[in-house]
């Protein structure tokens, strides 16, 4: 019988709570663990996930298309390569990044792969 | 020994000789699980296609009208999931691996099941288009 | 006489593959398979190389890196794409960033099958593309005396311009 | 006469030895990883296919400078195996190198720069202890000709140890071998890429290959003279040198040129104070 | 010893000429004129003295003398104005001290200060001379285009040329003066000119700094100088040999303890002036002068001066501990100039390092004293002469044309002005590689120490200098020869270019390592056997094989047209990143970069930070222990 | 600023084995500034889940990267079975154990081989290598690939290992535990490669933690987090003790490496001991509906499987965060200040391992 040590928090944030919230963790002695987005439809879910002694938190954030993320570089240095990432993959403009890699981070044969707005379509590679 | 202590590696190598093994005058190491290329009896295949739907690369590609099953050597991956889901156990995966090649082949076999009400033909396997 | 069978200095690059087909390219290096048996040198710069190996299916942004190694290596030289990514793009031929199979690119003389191809594979892939080599060797030296004069004349033209 | 012997034996053998010895070493450093190695011709079927294959530049200069290098490192040998004065000899051995440096300059790229800025901390490096050791000999023999050191019956290794290791130490810059094989080495994964050769291909890079060929049978000349009073055990010892330099590749790593060129200046010191030690007793028995 | 008077006097009479001249072109004919007197005067005393050995002439002493003591006294009045002008009171203090010396001197021992002859000649003079005349004339000829466009490019410096070539023909003229005299009353005479003209032309730009190394460079001069007058004092006192202030019977005179302590105080002297650690410093402040001026101080002028001076009192040197210790100055100066000179990357500073780490060597070599030294201390000065000349010169025209004197910016100079390349490279050459004069001398020079008692720490002084020097020289030969993509060529015909001296020092700088058997065997080996009743030479087998080596050197650029056809252009690795021919390629952020190619200058490991104090001080302790040695042999 | 240049290091270079590339400012060999460059092996695999159904898309899960390939594999597996909340089959469980800690020995085994590469010394390579070959048997006789075991599947793993077999690496694991130690020694003992390591690339306690680092880059510093420890698959059952070194050097990440080849090998001998009789996988009906974060530690650190499923049979979202992109800005900073042949080594010391990095 498995029992893994370790719990899971979900709490959703609203855009201008994003940076308070991240710095109260951030205070509380957490890590980050990753930034990561999802595609729902109409609108972006981002991830922030922060961990100490295998307490996993996720702050939740919901965006729409275009909408300026803050970036949280100026509280967990590191955060810089998922936010790039959040740009160059899903097109959401993450605004003050420390090392802004302007779009050339992870470069694409098109333009923002996993957008809602996603322009190219699914390639056909089956011939 | 000393500040450098890779001399007794060194020593014990020269001692012992090469650990090389000589492919290809040895042939290569197999053993009986290795997954080596996957092999069909086109007298078996029901032309379910259940293979090339699970075939994560897409390797198999099943036309039921001309009776035709390709693979696609140089996509597959060697997984063994179709061997794995083939309800009539045609496919098999064997120990070989497959020789590299100049040009891109794809196998194709015709299938020659017929249904067991006639006697089945004799078996006929054509490669490369 | 030709040496250049029994010098053939490779080349590798990983064009985004998973790193399976890389490691095993290097395995071929190491005491187990030893391919130095042969004469084989990785040499890692594209100018003493004769043989390109490369792994992966080559994405966006390896496209360029692909093409400059392949154009900054002497004559005669020959490409092997190893796994199936190489040859066909293998399980990632479907992703967006992947232009699929190295031949998309340059030109491919061999192609080594298997996920990860295994040491032997590409042993053999290696002598596989020797024969090739040679014959491009030969070709060489017949045309050499054409190419050089053609050469020349360009230079020329460059030189006074 | 002898002399003229010499340097038409050097000139045909020496790239025949020095190829085999690349052979033998390539073979004997395979052993010692656990492998089989290439054949022992292999240095030769190497340089055969470069010669095979296609011209290839940066900028046409590059391959002037590399047949300089090749001439004059031909050139020392063949005053050395001429009996001629070392010290000058050793001076062509110089000029050679800076015609090498000066071919990956031509080339104006990045990763040849390294290699040849690269190369010239190795020049400095050596540059003493081969000095000094050339004035050992005198101080033993009384001689700076390499014929006379050659004849002599005195057994210099035991006049000079000290400047014997520190030319082993720093024959290993000259052999390309770890640890200090800083600017360019007979391995790929370097973090410079090839340094100095890196722009060189097709029958340059064969040109540089002969010369290090003849370069290795020059510097294993210079071994043989610190034994030179008993040819056999001579040349026992430079076998066993030669075997110890590969040895002493196989267990250590590449360190930087910092250390390197500590290593070759503390080695000059060690010779200097060999050196002044010998001086003194020379005085006091004189 | 009409020729000898008319080398001192002409170029003083042309100078005042000079004084008055405004147009360049009519300023130009008479310096090439006078240039070809004085070349021509020099050479014809070679071929008149040559074999003759040493030539001694009673030339008039009372007027000179007297017209000398006043030019002192006027000079020093200079001093003290200039002193009070720009508040340096230390100038003032020395200058004041000197010429109470020279009063007290003239005053306390009227009757002991004439020598028996007051000119003389010999074949080392022969050579000085004809440094002096050929490679100084040379300069100042080039100095008339120079300046003209020195003036161009410095609108904001004042235009006093008339001045400028009247200090330097009043230069040359003390020069020849200094090699020719053998009253030592005479050479200090010189000596002190040579220290006021090298303060005008430093400080000719006017600027506060030209003006404040023109005032380092005095005050460290006048500092040896006070110490060439005390040395004179003690001997005039002492007057061992009975021979008063006549050098050569000084130099003769069998006491040596005697001796010692005026050799060592004129050794000091001889410190100064060849900017010898801890005195180099003026030299480097000498920079900022125009750059005939740097050539006309380094190659031929003011710190041969310096090296002069001892290697002509090497032999009372010779053997002892106090000569040792001098010797060491040289020694420990030539190492640590030659590390310094690793990480510098203004032309000019390397120059400088570089004739400060020569000069060291040949420093080291009097010091020492032995026949072969002083054999291998003249040929270092012919050979640094004639390659430092025309590599000062080659950068100012560079500077002149690409606007930098930074070697960085002198990339790809092959393709830029490939006949400006070509001679720097054969003048960098000249510097450090076999076959060329300065390793030739290298080479005599160890070879010579291993023969004297302790010259091993000179030998390994010279093992790890050699390898330094070696670094320093390679690695901007190698800017000079990279080449580069995409850009002009920005140099005329071989005739529009006004670089006629410059040619001729090329051909100089061959010629002499094929002249170099005729050189020493004519001119230096005479002097060393009149000297030490031995002589010194290379063996003839080894002259061969230079030659030899020479003209392999000169074939192999035949071979070139073979490469000209035959090979394919690639561009260079970058690491698979796609770049253009000319370097730049897509780094990341999306920038477009540049991948440059600089020199190393490992700041932190030879920095002149971290080495220029630790060798100052060893050097001042050294120098010390040479009067220390001096005073415990007495 | 006059005397810096810039060098372009990558994306082809013969000490990376993976292309990235550094634009590399230095002053004469001294790196004063390093940009990084990445996505020459972004691929785009998160967006095959809309093409693959769950259970295929294991195959590719294994393929984000040939060498921890089993681990990614594993990771994705128990994301989906919390999800579905299936109960794996204690033998699968220890089974599982055994194939990831082979896959953590081969790894690490591979990157001391790279690494000392890195630092010039070839036979130690050849070594390191030398002796992953024997792991790389094992993971043949096993599972039928050397690279790609292949062998783990939701509800289960694919293959069993029969008892013979299993003593039989028991045994092996003896003398290989003593070679291991004979290489570890080298890379722990050796002058020179004390030399190459030590003072070099440090990152402080604090600076690992805060920058999200993971895996021996962060346990190099000091900082003991290690996910085994959460008892997935059998460590549960086992006990486990993270290895932390405190230097936080280059020395440091080496020897937590070295001392988690011998951790592993116990690891394997105990799930060997104490292996469970059973079957090996449950049938899995119907499909994910729901989140979960799934992670495992893997040689590099803790990897995170983000996977969002809606009840059909194709997933909405598969994120993965591999350990090198967390390590990527304490690389950033610990590259300033060493020289230019130190780059390949810092670089190598997080492990990077851009397949994964960049999907
Ligand atoms: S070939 Fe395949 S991927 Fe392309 S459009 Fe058709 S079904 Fe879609
Ligand atoms: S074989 Fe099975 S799966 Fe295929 S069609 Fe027949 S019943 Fe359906
Ligand atoms: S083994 Fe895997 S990849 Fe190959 S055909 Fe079968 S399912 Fe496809
Ligand atoms: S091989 Fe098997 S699974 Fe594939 S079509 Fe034939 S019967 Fe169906
Ligand atoms: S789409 Fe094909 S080529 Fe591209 S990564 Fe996937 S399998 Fe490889
Ligand atoms: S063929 Fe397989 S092992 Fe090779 S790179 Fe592609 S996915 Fe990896
Ligand atoms: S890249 Fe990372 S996740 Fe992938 S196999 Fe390696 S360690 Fe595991
Ligand atoms: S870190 Fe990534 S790329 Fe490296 S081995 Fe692991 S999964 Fe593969």
């Amino acid at each position: 019988m498995t029992t893994v040590k370790e719990e899971q928090t979900t709490t959703s944030v609203a855009l201008g709570d994003l940076i308070r919230e991240v710095e109260g963790i951030h205070a509380d002695g957490y890590r980050l663990v990753q930034i990561g987005c999802t595609n729902i439809g109409e609108a972006y879910e981002i991830n922030y996930s922060f961990d100490k002694g295998y307490r996993f938190r996720n702050l939740r954030l919901t965006v729409e298309p275009e909408i300026e993320v803050p970036s949280i570089t100026g509280i967990y240095w590191g955060a810089f390569v998922y936010e790039n990432e959040l740009h160059d993959l899903f097109g959401i403009p993450v605004t003050g990044i420390n090392i802004d890699f302007k779009g050339t981070f992870f470069k694409t044969a098109e333009k923002f792969p996993l957008s809602i707005t996603r322009k190219g379509g699914d390639r056909c590679q089956n011939v | 020994m000393g500040p450098f202590k890779m001399t007794r590696t060194v020593l014990r190598n020269l001692v012992r000789g090469p650990a090389t093994r000589r492919y290809p005058e040895v042939p290569a190491r197999v053993t009986p699980g290795t997954r080596g290329h996957v092999a069909i009896d086109p007298a078996t295949c029901r032309s379910c296609g259940i293979c090339s739907k699970r075939c994560p690369c897409v390797a198999i590609r099943l036309d039921k009208e001309a009776k035709v099953w390709e693979i696609d050597r140089m996509r597959c991956i060697a997984c063994g999931d179709c061997v794995e889901s083939c309800p009539f156990g045609s496919l098999t995966m064997e120990q070989e691996y497959l020789p590299p090649t100049a040009e891109h082949v794809v196998d194709r076999y015709t299938i020659t099941y017929v249904k067991p009400e006639r006697k089945p033909k004799t078996k006929e396997e054509s490669a490369d288009a | 006489m030709a040496f250049l069978k029994r010098s053939p200095w490779i080349l590798h690059y990983d064009a985004s593959s998973c790193n399976g087909c890389d490691i095993e390219v290097l395995a071929c290096l190491t005491p187990l398979y030893d391919v130095e048996r042969f004469g084989i040198i990785n040499t890692g710069n594209p100018k003493h190389a004769d043989v390109l190996l490369i792994t992966g299916g080559v994405n966006e942004q390896n496209r360029p890196v692909v093409k400059n190694l392949y154009e900054q290596m002497p004559e005669p030289k020959v490409v092997i794409a190893v796994g199936a990514c190489a040859a066909t793009g293998g399980i990632f031929r479907e992703c967006y960033n992947i232009v699929g199979g190295i031949d998309k690119v340059i030109p491919v003389d061999v192609y080594v099958p298997g996920c990860a191809a295994r040491p032997e594979q590409i042993i053999d892939g290696v002598v596989k593309a020797l024969s090739i080599l040679e014959e491009r060797r030969e070709r060489m030296t017949g045309e050499a005396q054409v190419q050089e004069e053609a050469r020349h004349d360009a230079a020329e033209a460059g030189e006074s311009r | 006469m002898n002399g003229f012997i010499g340097v038409v034996l050097f000139l045909i053998l020496a790239p025949v030895a020095g190829g085999l010895i690349a052979g033998l070493d390539r073979k004997l450093t395979a052993r010692m990883q656990g492998r089989v190695g290439p054949p022992l011709l292999q240095p030769f079927y190497d340089v055969g296919k470069l010669f095979e294959k296609e011209r290839v530049v940066v900028a046409t200069a590059q391959n002037f400078y590399i047949l300089a290098y090749l001439a004059f490192i031909v050139l020392s040998g063949a005053l050395f195996f001429a009996g001629g004065d070392l010290l000058l000899t050793v001076f062509a051995f110089t000029l050679a190198h800076v015609f090498l440096v000066l071919g990956a300059y031509a080339a104006h790229s990045p990763y040849s720069h390294i290699g040849a800025e690269r190369e010239l901390i190795q020049v400095m490096t050596y540059e003493p202890i081969v000095i000094l050791a050339v004035v050992g000999f005198y101080m033993v023999t009384g001689s700076f000709y390499v014929a006379d050191i050659a004849t002599t019956t005195v057994p210099a290794i035991l006049y000079l140890p000290g400047v014997f290791l520190g030319f082993a130490a720093i024959l290993t810059i000259k052999l390309r071998k770890s640890p200090f094989d800083i600017s360019t080495s007979h391995h790929a994964h370097q973090e410079i890429v090839k340094g100095v050769t890196t722009e060189f291909s097709g029958s340059t890079l064969g040109q540089i290959e002969i010369a290090h060929w003849y370069e290795n049978v020059f510097l294993l000349g210079l071994v043989y003279l610190f034994f030179a009073w008993n040819p056999v055990i001579g040349i026992i010892a430079v076998v066993v040198t030669y075997v110890a330099e590969v040895f002493i590749d196989n267990v250590t790593a590449r360190v930087r040129w910092q250390a390197a060129l500590k290593s070759g200046w503390l080695a000059a010191l060690l010779a200097v104070a060999n050196l002044l030690i010998l001086s003194y007793m020379m005085i006091g028995g004189a | 010893m009409q020729t000898l008077l008319f080398l001192i006097l002409f170029p003083i009479l042309i100078a005042c000429l000079l004084l008055f001249v405004k147009r360049t072109t009519l300023r130009y004919a008479m310096v090439v004129l006078s240039a070809l007197a004085i070349g021509g005067a020099s050479i014809y005393l070679l071929v008149r003295y040559a074999f003759a050995g040493a030539v001694y002439f009673a030339a008039p002493s009372e007027a000179a003398s007297m017209a000398m003591v006043v030019i002192e006294m006027l000079l020093a009045l200079f001093i003290i104005y200039m002193g009070a002008k720009f508040r340096n009171y230390l100038a003032i203090a020395l200058a004041a001290v000197q010429a109470a010396l020279i009063v007290y001197l003239e005053v306390m021992f009227p009757e002991n200060l004439h020598a028996a002859s007051n000119l003389f000649i010999d074949q080392f003079s022969i050579i000085m001379a004809l440094i002096i005349g050929i490679i100084g004339s040379l300069i100042a000829v080039y100095a008339v285009r120079y300046m003209e466009t020195y003036h161009r490019h410095h609108p904001e410096v004042r235009d006093r040329q008339g001045m400028f070539f009247f200090v330097t023909f009043a230069f040359i003229a003390a020069m020849f003066g200094l090699v020719f005299s053998n009253n030592l009353l005479w050479i200090f005479f010189f000596w002190e000119v040579t220290t006021i003209a090298s303060f005008l032309l430093i400080g000719y730009a006017e600027t506060e700094e030209s003006t404040k190394n023109a005032f380092l460079a005095l005050v460290m001069n006048l500092l040896g100088g006070v110490a060439f007058i005390a040395a004179i004092i003690y001997l005039v006192m002492v007057d061992p040999a009975g021979g008063g202030v006549d050098l050569a019977q000084v130099l003769a005179s069998g006491d040596v303890a005697l001796i010692l302590i005026p050799a060592v105080l004129i050794g000091f002297a001889g410190i100064t002036k060849a900017a010898l650690m801890p005195f180099s410093s003026w030299l480097l402040g000498a920079m900022v002068a125009p750059t005939p001026v740097s050539a006309l101080l380094h190659s031929s002028t003011m710190v041969k001066a310096g090296v002069y001076i001892l290697v002509r009192f090497a032999p009372v040197f010779a053997g002892t501990f106090a000569g040792f210790a001098v010797g060491l100055v040289g020694g420990v100066t030539f190492v640590i100039a030659s590390a310094i000179a690793i990480s510098q990357n203004n032309a000019k500073l390397v120059l400088a390092y570089s004739t400060i780490a020569n000069l060291g060597l040949i420093a080291a070599c009097a010091g020492v004293g032995s026949h072969m030294l002083v054999w291998a201390a003249i040929l270092l000065i012919v050979f640094h002469a004639v390659a430092k000349s025309l590599l000062f010169l080659g950068t100012g025209a560079i500077e002149n044309r690409i606007e930098s004197r930074d070697i960085e910016d002198m990339e790809g100079l092959i393709v830029r002005m490939p006949k400006m390349a070509v001679m720097m490279f054969i003048g960098i050459a000249g510097m450090f590689l076999a076959p060329f004069g300065m390793l030739v001398s290298k080479w005599a020079a160890i070879e010579a120490f291993v023969q004297v008692p302790f010259g091993l720490i000179f030998v390994a002084i010279l093992a790890y200098g050699s390898a330094v020097t070696v670094f320093f020289w390679a690695k901007w030969m190698g800017k000079l020869v990279t080449v580069i993509r995409g850009v002009e060529r920005i140099e005329k015909g071989f005739l529009e270019e006004p670089w006629a001296p410059l040619y001729i020092i090329t051909g100089l700088v061959i010629a002499a390592v094929f002249l170099f058997p005729v050189i020493s065997s004519v001119l230096i080996e005479p002097y060393v056997l009149v000297i030490y009743g031995v002589t010194a030479g290379l063996a003839q087998a080894n002259v061969a094989i230079m030659l030899l080596m020479m003209t392999l050197l000169l074939l192999l650029p035949i071979s070139f047209l073979l490469f000209r056809k035959s090979a394919k252009r690639l561009p260079a690795y970058m690491s698979g990143r796609t770049a253009t021919p000319d370097l730049h390629f897509a780094g990341s952020l999306g920038m477009t970069r540049e991948a440059q190619t600089r020199n190393y200058y490992l700041i932190d490991y030879f920095g002149e930070a971290r080495l220029f104090r630790p060798g100052a001080v060893v050097c001042i302790i050294l120098i010390l222990a040479s009067w220390v040695f001096a005073g415990v042999a007495l | 600023m006059p005397k810096r240049i810039v060098v372009p290091f990558g994306p082809q270079h013969p000490v990376l084995p993976e292309p990235i590339h550094l634009d590399l400012v230095l002053e004469d060999e001294k790196v004063v500034d390093v940009i990084p460059s990445i996505g020459y092996i972004h691929r785009g695999l998160e967006q095959l889940v809309q093409k693959r159904e769950y259970p295929e898309y294991v195959y590719v899960a294994e393929r984000i990267c040939g060498i921890c390939s089993f681990m990614h594999a594993l990771c994705y597996c128990q994301g989906i079975e919390h999800i579905m909340e299936i109960e794996v089959p204690d033998r699968a469980r220890y089974l599982r154990t055994i194939w990831s800690e082979l896959s953590r020995l081969h790894s690490h085994l591979l990157w001391l081989g790279l690494f000392a590469d890195s630092m010039g010394f070839e036979n130690l390579f050849m070594r390191a290598w030398q002796l992953r070959e024997s792991v790389l048997d094992i993971s043949e006789d096993t599972s039928g690939g050397r690279i790609i075991q292949s062998t783990c599947k939701v509800g289960g793993v694919r293959r069993d290992i029969e008892q013979g077999k299993l003593e039989e690496i028991h045994r092996v694991m003896d003398t290989f535990e003593e070679k291991c130690r004979g290489l570890g020694n080298v890379f722990l003992n050796d002058e020179t490669v004390k030399y190459r390591l030590q003072g070099l690339g440090v990152i402080s306690k604090d600076e690992a933690y805060t920058l999200g680092s993971a895996g021996p880059t962060l346990r190099g510093s000091g900082v003991a987090i290690d996910h085994r420890e959460t008892g997935y698959a059998a460590y549960g059952d086992l006990g486990f003790k993270p290895v932390v070194e405190t230097a936080g050097d280059c020395y440091a990440r080496c020897a937590v490496r070295v001392r988690e080849l011998y951790s592993s090998i116990d690891l394997i001998r105990r799930a060997i001991e104490e292996m469970p009789e059973g079957g090996i996988d449950v049938k899995v009906k119907g499909a994910p509906n729901g989140e979960y974060f799934s992670r495992v530690e893997q040689p590099r650190g803790e990897v995170v499987h983000y996977l969002l499923g809606d009840g059909t049979k194709h997933l909405v979202r598969a994120r993965i965060r591999t350990p090198t992109l967390a390590n990527v800005p304490a690389l950033v900073k610990m590259l300033p200040g060493a020289q230019l042949a130190d780059v390949p080594v810092v670089v190598l010391s997080i492990d990077p391992c851009i397949s994964c990095t960049e999907r």
